[in-house]
């Protein structure tokens, strides 16, 4: 295996299972809160907010790295402000690359939570209610357990998408080696030069084989869920 | 009054309509009316589940919704258990997590001690490690049950609780209900459709019919008022005698003293000397102008004719006086003639004692 | 494992070289690799993207010491935002375009024939493959290239643009397209192609690879890379993948 | 035997082990036991909701399941209605798109005229386009008694249908269903924790508990053995007169010549001649050595004592002969003993008729 | 505005409206099959299936695009077989448009609706079942009904997703003005050429209107639905 991808290649997968791991879980939380006030809420700037959460997907890829590029660049207004308050830099950095993920993976995670909210019984909540707990403590104990297969389908969706994220991604942080080239900008990149298309089929079966992990594992795990709801 | 539940509500739902002012002391408030009638609105309404058109409702002079003065408290506050007419278990718990959940949520709720006699008056022993998804209709009842009662409520909210139980559960739930009535003294609204279930659970009773309230008021009251017959099905009337326990035989029966004399009953669990009360339907009583002799019946009770209410059909509903008690009869009206039975008249109620159904005796509400 | 292999690249290290380069400069790039090192240089890393899109990562302050774009018209203009530094810009090769077909036995068009005539004939029904014509730099010399010579009005509207040249050459090598206007370098590579025809160097602006040192970049550094881009060895490698020399400006 | 249900099963669910064999025979099959026993289960089986471990269920002669053959016909074609525990309503369809719901699927179903005569007695008029969400409890559950029988089943499968129904309602849809019973000639499959619910409809009776069958056989059988007291619970037991409707009073009663004599019961709804069913509850029996005057009872049979059966408690039942019937008391042993009952001997069954409950006269299945 | 864009990026709009109209509406059945399948369906090759169904989202757009070409080209088998047999021509046609549009947008579609599938209750099924529907009956009078919030979500996931799809498209069909040039094919070309940011941002902004219309009218017919099932 060590001889059948080259060291650059491996750093790659690697960079990709990183990018895709992290954009996953930090886009968990702001996933299920934005789904929850998509599905349960009833404020005004309700569906400015779905708008905004799909723009992503509306977008050709190139563009949203351009916009990413422009607002989170070193010259980017929130690029600047990240950086002088949290020192937290995005631009060009594999914490960049998971940002580009997260943001394209971002509507479809939000959909596959909201569905599983608006499938919730609100009769259980309700329950709830009367035995004590408050609305975020239903939540928590009522809610999100329920939800839980959406949450697990969303996030597969997301950790799918992250290792296939190609155009956002490297508008935004460009195609360094070992910092923001990830698999599909490796396969890129092989693709662009003549006679790559090996090296570039070897680098789709890994992601493919990773991807399709991920997926049985998230099958499973959600069957498993399944029959424990179920009783047996 | 600032002691049990003030209830004033007006409520539309498409086109039904809800106007209801009612007072449910402490003690049971049965809530009686057919399908449809608005038992399951006003329920919701006191839980904070509904926020009605217009209305207030109070527990214990506390306010929880009035809209008048805007005021609205969110149900998690109310400290109320709700038994709900359709289950509403957690399907994601399990029978243990289901029961134990106020408590984990609250921090408050039922010690160690009470959950194992909730578990094992409800039989739910067997089916702690259990899901909702593979119990029975009447378990999952038992633990929807099991629930409300080990929130620690304040009040206790109950929608046809017992209806998907069999009579030999209900017999074992039923004592529980009463304890606990007694024990911590809090308002229980009631919703049921058999009188005989809560007849000796309930200190009040609320009759509700499209949506307005009919009858209301002290259950001995209502239930030997012959023109409440009507409201809650004729199979239904009846009356409560109040006694005390005068001696317990070897025989398995009980002599109760009531004002007119003493009745036997099937063994009570109550000490000598508490007081009791006895539901006797009004079909389950037959006048003889003469004691009969050589009969099985165990129970004859000098009785004076107050008032003969017939309906259209053929029978006649005849309340008597019983001492101080009050006492309805159900005969038809052929008999009532043949007995030449009028206001006034002196004659003797025979009262089969197996026909005083278990449940039908309870200890007085304080 | 995953998260702690990478820490190597956990920033960018303060003196390493970062080079940002046209895609097509790929293979190039890694075999100019172990030459640089050989010379004493240290490692470097190379950002392989679209032209435009390094222009605009640039713009915006990327962290790159040299650029080596594909297109000149993106090094006019960050020479004149003023984020190279003009000094040190020059060309780093040429490149012919030409014509590709996907049938391995078709003759050849000879120099003294009309190209016009041939490319519309040879075309039939199908589609003749290029590079975004408005956009992508080899689109833009091939449409040149065919307005010379007079053909673009009538094969206009049967141009398969794709969005790079690359694709236009799978375009030519799936045989979805019977003929196709790539670049030499790019001809060269895949077996299934054929070239039959260049188009002379005087139909369309010169195939230009301008190279220069990024404002702010490392200075010293950059200016030792861009000498050995401009070395013999360097050279060596530039022509083992088809590429010209670059004429003196 | 080819008619009526044949269920042969065998089950796990987890701890629970169902073995039951039994037959439904035409008419209406009453299934009694506690809370957990296992009848949800059988149900499903017949339905071919579940696919039992092993079995066999044949309707009609028709097998319906048979592991050993391995033949599981779908529940779509089985051709039964099936009024489930929990409702179960389309919600998306209106109610009447659920009462329409059979016939728009299978193109059969109910006619015009059935339709209309089935919500008129099921009050679904004014709610007939509503969804179910805004439905209250007992008016789901008479959409679904609706639905089921509108989709012209076969075969009729009714677990618990009329527990969140008050009285009155039961009363309207009782003869409805007896009206189905007799007129399609379809085996029904009911499901229920009342005797006195189903005691008029019932052609037989099969008691579960614990997954197993303890009792099986035809009504009057059943409710008239001392032994099924217990099984069936003590406020349950009774037994079934039979006899014919022998003339109308104008005081709106009704005389039924039974084997043993007369009876009189307020007004029955069948003509002259016909064959009904007259269910008295043991409780409801007193028995006297002489016939008592002036009394308000109307119905005094002769009877011979059958047997006595006592319990650990204070009751004693007694079994009766009635001419060709046979008759429960159930009364005190002080009373037993005060009579000095023993078998054989002669006495009088004294039985209140408005102590027979309306629905438990019935029009006696073919 | 007739003259605020060109003629040319008129018919890119209108070209983009109708690849993605099409590929929502011909990829709902057998998104809907295949959700159906997944959620219920226990035959053994579910699992490859659902990785099949994932394919397009794990793979960079340019890779799926070119096994499209692969595949449907005029010399693909599949192409070869719809040309033959249906005179179906999918290569640099605007069909083919749709298709990769369509195969870009699957996974989110069957995710969404498989999501709703889910969340159906079984004994509402049974139910009908008991009452002589069979199992397509079933579907199409309870099921399909119920779940059609979730075929709404996947609807527009997918016209989005279908309106932003770029690089499969390209690679597969190329860019083709008023035959397979789609609003991303355009905006990219724009966004290639030093200062053609305004127009770019033009024909985002037209992308954009659009999309947030087909997500706003799919919100209110959502709430509509709602509404409805509640008895309002
Ligand atoms: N999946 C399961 N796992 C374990 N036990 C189960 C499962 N499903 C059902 N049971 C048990 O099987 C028994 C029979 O259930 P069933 O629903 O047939 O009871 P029932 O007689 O209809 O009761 P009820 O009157 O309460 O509705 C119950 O004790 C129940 O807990
Ligand atoms: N959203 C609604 N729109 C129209 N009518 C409604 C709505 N919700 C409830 N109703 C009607 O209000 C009435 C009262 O309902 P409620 O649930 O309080 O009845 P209930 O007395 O509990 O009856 P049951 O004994 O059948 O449970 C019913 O007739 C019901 O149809
Ligand atoms: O949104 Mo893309 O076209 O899968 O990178
Ligand atoms: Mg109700
Ligand atoms: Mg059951």
């Amino acid at each position: 295996m060590e001889d059948w991808l080259g060291p650059e290649e491996w750093q790659a997968v690697a960079l990709s299972l990183r990018v895709a791991f992290w954009a996953t879980l930090l886009s968990l939380p702001p996933g299920i809160a934005v789904a929850y006030l998509l599905a349960r809420g009833r404020f005004p700037g309700r569906h400015l907010l779905n708008g905004l959460v799909h723009l992503p997907l509306i977008l050709p890829p190139v563009v949203t790295g351009y916009l990413l590029l422009l607002t989170f660049g070193t010259h980017g207004p929130a690029g600047a402000l990240l950086r002088d308050w949290f020192g937290v830099v995005l631009a060009f950095r594999w914490t960049g690359a998971v940002l580009a993920a997260a943001i394209m993976a971002f509507p479809l995670m939000v959909r596959a939570i909201r569905l599983s909210i608006e499938a919730v019984d609100p009769k259980l909540e309700q329950a709830a209610g009367t035995l004590g707990a408050s609305r975020p403590v239903v939540f928590v104990t009522v809610t999100l357990p329920l939800i839980l297969p959406g949450v697990l389908a969303g996030a597969v969706l997301s950790f799918a998408k992250a290792m296939g994220e190609f155009g956002a991604t490297i508008t935004f942080v460009s195609n360094i080696p070992g910092e923001t080239r990830t698999l599909p900008s490796a396969i890129y990149t092989f693709l662009q030069v003549p006679g790559g298309e090996d090296a570039a089929l070897r680098l789709v079966a890994v992601s493919v084989g990773i991807a399709m992990g991920a997926l049985l594992a998230s099958e499973l795990l959600a069957a498993r869920m399944a029959r424990r709801a179920a009783g047996a | 009054m600032n002691d049990g539940v003030e209830i004033a509500l007006r409520h539309t739902h498409g086109d039904f309509r809800l106007a209801v002012d009612m007072t449910a002391p402490r003690g049971v408030t049965a809530l009686f009316g057919r399908s449809g009638a608005g038992k399951t609105t006003v329920v919701h309404a006191v839980a904070g589940l509904l926020r009605p058109d217009a209305g207030r409702i109070a527990v214990n002079g506390e306010v929880l919704t009035d809209t008048a003065r805007r005021v609205f408290v969110p149900p998690h506050r109310r400290r109320l258990g709700y038994v709900f007419q359709e289950g509403r278990l957690f399907p994601h718990l399990s029978v243990r997590g289901n029961l134990l959940y106020a408590r984990r949520v609250t921090g408050k709720g039922a010690a160690g001690g009470e959950f194992d006699r909730v578990v094992g008056m409800l039989g739910l022993g067997g089916l702690l490690a259990r899901r909702p998804a593979t119990l029975s209709g009447g378990e999952k009842q038992r633990v929807a049950i099991g629930r409300a009662l080990l929130s620690a409520p304040r009040l206790l909210l109950m929608d046809e609780p017992l209806a998907a139980l069999d009579d030999a559960r209900k017999a074992e739930i039923l004592p529980y209900l009463e304890r606990l009535r007694d024990a911590a003294d809090i308002p229980v609204i009631y919703v049921s459709h058999s009188v005989a279930e809560v007849a000796r659970l309930a200190t009040s009773v609320a009759v509700l019919s499209d949506g307005r309230l009919v009858r209301c008021g002290p259950v001995a009251d209502v239930l030997s008022d012959p023109s409440a017959v009507r409201a809650l099905g004729v199979r239904e009337a009846g009356a409560i005698l109040t006694g005390r326990v005068a001696e317990h035989h070897d025989d398995g029966l009980t002599s109760i003293t009531v004002s007119a004399g003493q009745v036997i009953l099937p063994r009570v669990d109550a000490p000598i000397g508490s007081a009791i009360r006895v539901r006797i339907a009004a079909q389950d009583v037959m006048l003889a102008r003469e004691v009969p002799n050589q009969i099985s019946a165990l129970n004859i009770l000098p009785v004076e004719v107050l008032a003969l209410r017939g309906g259209g059909g053929p029978g006649v509903v005849v309340q008597l006086g019983s001492g101080t008690d009050r006492l309805l009869a159900r005969i038809t009206r052929r008999s009532a003639d043949a007995l030449a039975l009028a206001p006034g008249m002196h004659c003797h109620a025979l009262i089969k004692s197996m026909s005083v159904a278990r449940w039908d005796v309870g200890q007085q509400a304080r | 494992g995953v998260l702690s292999s990478s820490a190597v690249a956990q920033s960018a290290d303060a003196a390493q070289l970062t080079v940002f380069a046209a895609a097509s400069m790929g293979d190039v790039m890694r075999d100019l690799a172990p030459l640089w090192k050989a010379q004493g240089g240290d490692a470097f890393r190379t950002s392989l993207a679209g032209s435009s899109v390094l222009a605009r990562q640039i713009q915006q302050g990327a962290p790159a010491d040299v650029f080596i774009s594909a297109n000149a018209a993106w090094m006019d203009l960050l020479e004149r935002d003023g984020v190279i530094l003009p000094d040190t810009r020059s060309d780093l090769a040429a490149n012919t375009l030409v014509l590709i077909a996907r049938d391995p036995k078709a003759a050849p068009i000879a120099p003294g024939q009309d190209l016009a005539a041939q490319i519309d004939k040879r075309l039939g029904n199908g589609r003749l493959a290029m590079a975004l014509v408005d956009a992508v730099p080899a689109g833009i010399y091939g449409k040149a290239a065919l307005e010379t010579l007079g053909a673009w009005p009538g094969l206009a509207p049967r141009i398969a643009q794709a969005d790079n040249v690359r694709a236009a050459l799978a375009l030519v090598a799936s045989g979805e397209a019977p003929l196709g206007i790539v670049y030499a370098t790019d001809a060269l590579a895949e077996p299934r192609v054929r070239v039959i025809a260049s188009f002379p160097p005087g139909t369309h602006p010169p195939i230009r690879y301008p190279v220069a040192a990024v404002a702010g970049g490392h200075d010293a550094a950059a200016g030792a890379f861009l000498a050995f881009l401009r070395s013999p060895g360097a050279a060596g490698v530039l022509r083992a993948h088809g590429f010209l020399p670059a004429p003196e400006r």
